[in-house]
């Protein structure tokens, strides 16, 4: 087992590691740029090494300072958590090749899966259903040709692409060319590389994905579906196990396919295979593969008991993974819900500022993964997610009751936040039945806005100024800490 | 004591066992059963309703969470202490950035809803508009700055 | 379903079944005494009715005053937590006699199960293996007789008893006479009843506790063992499921036992079957029956995936208990820490104060079942449970590694407690083993004393008076929360 | 400034960067790290080992918990506010409670661990024992009464 483990990550994902890490008796090493000098991954860790400037490229996005970091501190391995780096081949090939583990899958793994003609080519190779398509066309001619085998509308995306970048939908042929070349500019802009696929556009889908687990000696389950459809600008921000839509049936099919995916590019360490799902047809077709540990891993845990994190750590350290598929059973359902600091009704505009307050819910069956405390300041610089509140309860009617019970006491003051908004999706009727495609929300929450001030706040407002002054409570009912405490009184060294 | 909260303004005067507050003529009567300083929490008694809320302050902006629902409101009189200045007739940034681009100088007329400067922020391309016709009557940043919250990015004049 | 429930109890319990009924969307009705006028399950419920003066004969004994409030609050049940009221049956037999639902067994089902000796012959009816012995007994001549055909050590026992008194063990027949005088002396004095029971003494046993569950209808099912051998003064300070001790067949055993032992006073909501088990022969034995819910029910929840509390609730207000035996298996490991404010180097006398600092640990797998916050005041009128730490993990050695990092991140200043100590009593090779009797805390740690301060405690203590002072640092480095806020300036509304 | 804790002396003095604590003669060398007046936590580097310190204060009562474990320390010189005067020779309740028994006198001559009183709390029983052969000088509660945490009961002379 690792001696000492560096997380070249930040925020919740940084902490949740260094749990893994501290429970697996290993030691823990936080980077940090300028705006993270004092954030909480930086205080949890064992011991702190500083890359640099607040932008990413200076400090998380840069490879060989994160290298230099792991060899100084005489780390044994490098955790990527996700985004920034953690499915870079290159940052992969390279810690290797400085003798640091890479707790991930290997960088071939992770090239092949980065190409999204690449990977959906061996795909349909290796017997994983793909939506209806064509890669490698060139000419006008050939994607209009495309176009009207698969039948509109269809879908033009970047073949180097992800997050929503040089993705055209497209109704009727008389739109196609436009979109061609608006998908073509912004995927070279993006990723310099202007390579296009066409594939039929499924409009209504959900978005299942399987998370799969293996080791180095060719053992690689899956551990079930996670249901992904409540996303707002291509961004999850609900995920649940199980999906209320899969039957037994269905459920072992794509973990299968899933398991299909996985093997055919000799995977191991965790990742989670995205597939779009069509409740009309129950048809499903392999979407893209993300080479790492997922935001949304916990809701796995929680239904199949698994520690996903441990597990990449003691993988990557060259341990069996003991399990066999029918370990594993979901039980009970959970929810995840991501408390970010944006403001849902001026288009989910991120805030920043100093949390004046921050009280994370407790309680049987609620987790909170997160990454910030009271008084820490949310920057700009990084991605606005706060934190992961995740529930566990025997069923899904009874996970969303404690979902809403939580958020209720989850209070966030000093940067504006999802809660509310979160709220209104969680009670909405297509949500409790479980009909809820990757668009619902645009379609459904478009017009949301927060309550108007009820006189209650009002009066709270006007009242704290008088009442809770100073650190003293102007009334005689209090439940002040430490009257007597010599701290309150000036003390000064130096005097 | 007067405050006034958005476009509200509250009156408080302290009772026998509490405060009245007085909004729009109305009365109302408030006691305090429990203070929190810890967690600045309150719970009160307003009209013999029980009300449990979490209040904030930053300069003239209080956040009140009741019963699980935050709001944000600004205090626009009374609030003796360091309130932020608004600019009038000046356009501000929302949140921290970069400048990206700066499509107007001094002197141009411009329309309701015209794009007169782009951040970039969180990965994110902020639009920054006219909200009304006018002319610009300074730009006080340009291309590639780094701003600051609530700093003013153009002033406009009618 | 209810519309209101009083819980007729205070602490983490109330908070704990508070909590089940906010997720029912209940309304709650806390009840408090002086002491706890500002105790946080007063807080926490919708609304608070106080009941009188500290002494729990004035309060939270006080059968008339609880079903006053509950009449009052127009409340359509009453929860009894456990303690207090819990066990008593006239307090069942009055809360349902109100119109008001007892939120436990039938009060019939109590009664039979409190007397010690009836309780002993009715299992003997039902097949439920008992310790060998005799009830019923009167005169000296009969116990020496009884106590050679058992044969020595024996257990002498108040059948009206609980909590260790009057209760005696028994050598040689030379102590025999002694000891029933100074048993009966303490039966007569503690229960108003100087009845013994005569029992073969168990010297290294285990304390195996079965959960029961069951409805109105008849339906009754175990939901699997916990295992808390590790007791100080009688009382349960670890508790885990499963038993590290118990083979399939033998868990199969004793939970059919349990089941038998229950039906055979047609139990209905939450049950425990305590049995003592002999692991050098793997006989066990029915000791008696809890007719509510354990402080421990934590452990069986997190296994077992169910939510305890809430279904009390469901079955009590009429529900049918809608799952069977096989729809339930015990999964990973869970283990239970009772944090108490009380000094174990010096005979773990009660400790109370005002709590200074109380900081809960979290993280994934990790349950805090609490009844206090920072400022609280620890009293002697109650039992001195702070909070229950429970966690879980795949296996019984993750779960501990677990239970040691969260130990690790608890932090209570104020009182003192047995944080340290179970550090202390985790960390032993017996615990890891497994091999921990009732009497086992007593042999090990008789002598555990808290460490030394080291220099690393002695300059901190000394630095705080510098550094903490006044609410502002005097060190340029700081996380001060809000330095601008105007709460700081005192700004008194009477001036 | 010197401290007396328990029984060892603390000397800190500011220094270029931190302060310099000494004790026994030895020098260490203090560096403040980061200061969470939240959560009353220091992060310090002593010595150059990282130290993470949580420490709460009431009148000379310290309690400092470094790495999960707790010491409970007592200011006996350098604090000035307010340190509870401790009686000499007196028997104080170790908590609050109720006296259950009062088996002494004035004047009565009793043997170490003899005891003199029994106070019940927590429904458990407390014995009050001699610390020592001696005489009892006063008594200062009766059965039945109330008494506080570190109220004296029972006043010895040798």
């Amino acid at each position: 087992m690792f001696n000492k483990v560096l997380i070249a990550n930040r925020g919740e994902i940084a902490i949740r590691i260094m749990r893994a890490c501290k429970e697996l008796g290993i030691k823990t090493v936080a980077v940090y740029s300028d705006a993270d000098k004092n954030s909480q991954h930086v205080q949890f860790a064992d011991e702190a090494f500083y890359l640099g400037d607040s932008a990413p490229k200076e400090s998380y996005l840069n490879i060989d300072k994160l290298i230099d970091a792991a060899i100084q501190t005489q780390a044994d391995a490098i955790h990527p958590g996700y985004g920034f780096l953690s499915e870079n081949a290159s940052f992969a090939g390279k810690v290797e090749s400085a003798n640091v583990t890479f707790i991930g899958p290997s960088a071939d793994s992770i090239r092949a899966m980065g190409d999204k003609a690449e990977s959906k080519i061996l795909m349909k190779k290796a017997g994983v259903p793909t939506v209806p398509g064509f890669e490698g066309l060139e000419s006008e001619k050939d994607f209009v040709k495309a176009a009207k085998e698969i039948g509109y509308p269809v879908l033009v995306k970047a073949a180097a692409g992800g997050g929503g970048k040089g993705m055209r939908v497209v109704n009727e042929e008389s739109e196609l060319s436009e979109a061609i070349q608006a998908a073509k500019r912004e995927a070279l802009n993006s990723f310099g590389d202007e390579r296009l696929l066409i594939e039929k556009y499924i409009a209504d889908g959900h978005h299942i994905e399987i998370q799969v687990f293996g080791d180095k000696f060719g053992n690689l389950i899956h551990l079930f579906e996670r249901e992904c459809s409540v996303q707002r600008r291509h961004q999850k921000i609900i995920e649940e196990s199980p999906s209320p839509l899969l039957t037994p049936e269905l459920r072992n099919q794509i973990g299968e396919a899933a398991v299909k995916a996985a093997k055919a590019v000799n995977y191991f360490n965790a990742g989670t295979i995205e597939f779009i799902f069509d409740p009309k047809t129950s048809e499903y077709y392999f979407l893209e593969m993300n080479t790492r540990l997922q935001v949304e891993h916990p809701v796995t845990e929680l239904v199949t008991g698994i520690d996903l994190a441990q597990w990449q750590i003691r993988i990557a350290s060259g341990e069996k993974f003991p399990f066999k598929q029918n370990d594993f059973m979901q039980r009970g359902h959970a929810i995840e819900c991501r408390i970010y600091a944006e403001d849902p009704s001026n288009g989910f505009l991120p805030s920043t500022g100093k949390l004046l307050q921050f009280i994370e819910p407790h309680g049987p069956g609620i987790r909170v993964d997160s990454g910030f405390a009271k008084g820490d300041e949310v920057t700009h610089f990084y991605d606005p997610l706060l934190a992961k509140l995740i529930v566990y309860a025997e069923n899904r009617e009874s996970a969303i009751h404690k979902m809403q019970n939580a958020l209720k006491d989850f209070i966030v003051h000093g940067v504006v936040t999802n809660i509310d908004y979160m709220q209104a999706v969680l009670s909405h009727e297509d949500f409790a039945n479980g009909k809820v495609t990757t668009r619902w929300i645009e379609k459904e929450f478009n017009e949301w806005k927060p309550a108007k001030p009820e006189i209650e706040s009002l009066i709270s407002a006007a009242l704290a100024d008088v009442v809770l002054v100073g650190g003293k409570p102007q009334s005689a009912v209090s439940n002040e800490t430490d009257p007597f405490s010599p701290w309150k009184k000036i003390n000064s060294f130096r005097n | 004591m007067k405050t006034t909260l958005n476009t509200q303004t509250i009156e408080l005067n302290p009772s026998a066992d509490g405060y009245i507050a007085t909004l729009d003529d109305k009365n109302l009567f408030i006691k305090v059963i429990r203070l929190d300083l810890q967690n600045n929490k309150m719970e009160l008694l307003i009209d013999n309703k029980r009300v449990i809320a979490h209040v904030s302050s930053d300069l003239a902006k209080r956040w009140v969470t009741i019963n699980g629902e935050t709001i944000l409101l600004t205090k626009t009189s009374g609030a003796k202490q360091g309130v932020r200045h608004d600019h009038a007739g000046g356009l501000t940034a929302p949140m921290p950035g970069q400048v990206r681009s700066v499509n107007v100088k001094e002197g141009d007329e411009v329309k309701k809803g015209q794009t007169l400067l782009t951040m970039e922020a969180m990965k994110m391309e902020i639009k920054i508009q006219a909200l009304m016709d006018g002319k610009v009557k300074s730009v006080f940043v340009s291309q590639g700055d780094t701003v600051e919250r609530e700093q003013i990015l153009i002033e406009m004049e009618n």
